[in-house]
């Protein structure tokens, strides 16, 4: 298991490398980062809050489903917690298989259900103003498609 | 996860993002009351704790639980020594 | 654009981070890699052979098809070429959007595209034995899907 | 791209992987003969100018086409100038 819940940031090259291996011949990486006041978003800054233990927990669930549905050789999960600004890199997701397909799959896979599941809330910062993120119906729907 | 039940039967209750703003606080220790064998009997007894708990809890299609760190709902059981958390739907990633 | 053929290796933090822009929320890679001799694969080298000026030139048409078909940011395209030993990478592939379902579509789209119709041949060395790669028809069945 | 036509009119014609190898060359210099209006004109006289060329354009079914580094087929037209290059399907990536 390959999950990290931290305020550090991570090196995309580095956890590439780490996922490596003999038998590997496909990485998919997701990198999510922090919009900046360009984008619709508008957000100078955001503070990352979660549920110690249970984050954890739900981030090696995850894991473990994806694994059991794909070939995979290793996975990764980072997720940042605390402040983070504009451009600031989030969440890491990595998926290694012999395979492209189930490389993609599987890095879709933890990415939807880590967006429903997994106790991370966002507090955004518009200038003076902070506000609680409202889930979306559209990461809902998300998820479903790998139930049907 | 194991956690000893007390002698005196109690639960912690956790809050989080704006549930845990409006309640004030982000852990508190509550003794079971009597006849609470799952999470829907314990609501009503923290939304009497204070109007910021009412707030918290006024929506409870807004609201997930969790039991002993465990995605649960209001038919999940809870007895005394458990973890009960409650929080809005997930916004990481 | 940003199409390289190459015959040095690539850094995939430094991509990542060259893709990091104020509206980009989502940053899908893919890293393909040369499988080692532990896979069914028993590869110790290949040596990639293209032709110059239409590899680049297939590739930048497939990332104006991805740029025309999702609100990408930025694409990165680098393939290298000439002689890989097992673990090496092959292939970098990165899609940058507001919106990871973008990011993630885009990458797979470029993947299955330069996989049926960027002029690259593989030829593999199996201890003393080298053998031209045949096509596999499951990458055209991967391209078909995004056709039908 | 642009390719100025010499007098004498001829064609570059490259082959790339296996059929490189069969051929034994890379790129080669062809006058184009007469009637030749289409790269399925064209294979005929290839094929005649060795026993590689004849193994290497045996089977077109298995043979990937470009005339100036765009993909083609038997029927793109031909003309003094042009590259034509025969390939087998690609396998990058």
């Amino acid at each position: 298991m390959a999950v990290r819940v931290q305020t550090e940031d991570f090196d995309v090259g580095a956890e590439s490398r780490a996922l490596q291996a003999d038998a590997v011949g496909a990485i998919a990486l997701f990198v999510g980062t922090v919009r900046g006041l360009s984008s619709d978003n508008g957000v100078t800054a955001m503070t990352l809050e979660h549920y110690p233990g249970m984050t954890e927990s739900e981030l090696e669930r995850i894991e473990a489903e994806a694994r059991a549905r794909w070939p995979l050789e290793d996975v990764t999960i980072i997720h940042r917690v605390g402040r983070l600004e504009a451009g600031d890199q989030i969440v890491l997701v990595g998926a290694a298989s012999a395979h492209r397909q189930a490389a993609f799959d599987a890095a879709q896979f933890i990415m939807d259900f880590l967006k429903t599941d997994a106790p991370f809330w966002k507090a955004e910062e518009r200038g003076d103003e902070t506000s609680w993120v409202d889930a979306r119906e559209s990461d809902d729907v998300a998820r479903k498609r790998w139930t049907s | 996860m194991t956690i000893t039940t007390p002698a005196t039967s109690s639960l912690s209750v956790r809050y989080f993002a704006w549930m845990r703003e409006h309640t004030g606080t982000a852990m508190e220790t509550v003794t079971l009351p009597d006849n609470v064998a799952c999470v829907g009997d314990l609501v009503p007894h923290l939304t009497a704790m204070s109007e910021g708990h009412a707030l918290a809890l006024k929506n409870m299609q807004a609201v997930r639980v969790a039991v002993n760190r465990s995605y649960g709902d209001l038919d999940t059981p809870v007895a005394g020594g458990d973890e009960v958390a409650f929080f809005p739907p997930v916004t990481g990633g």
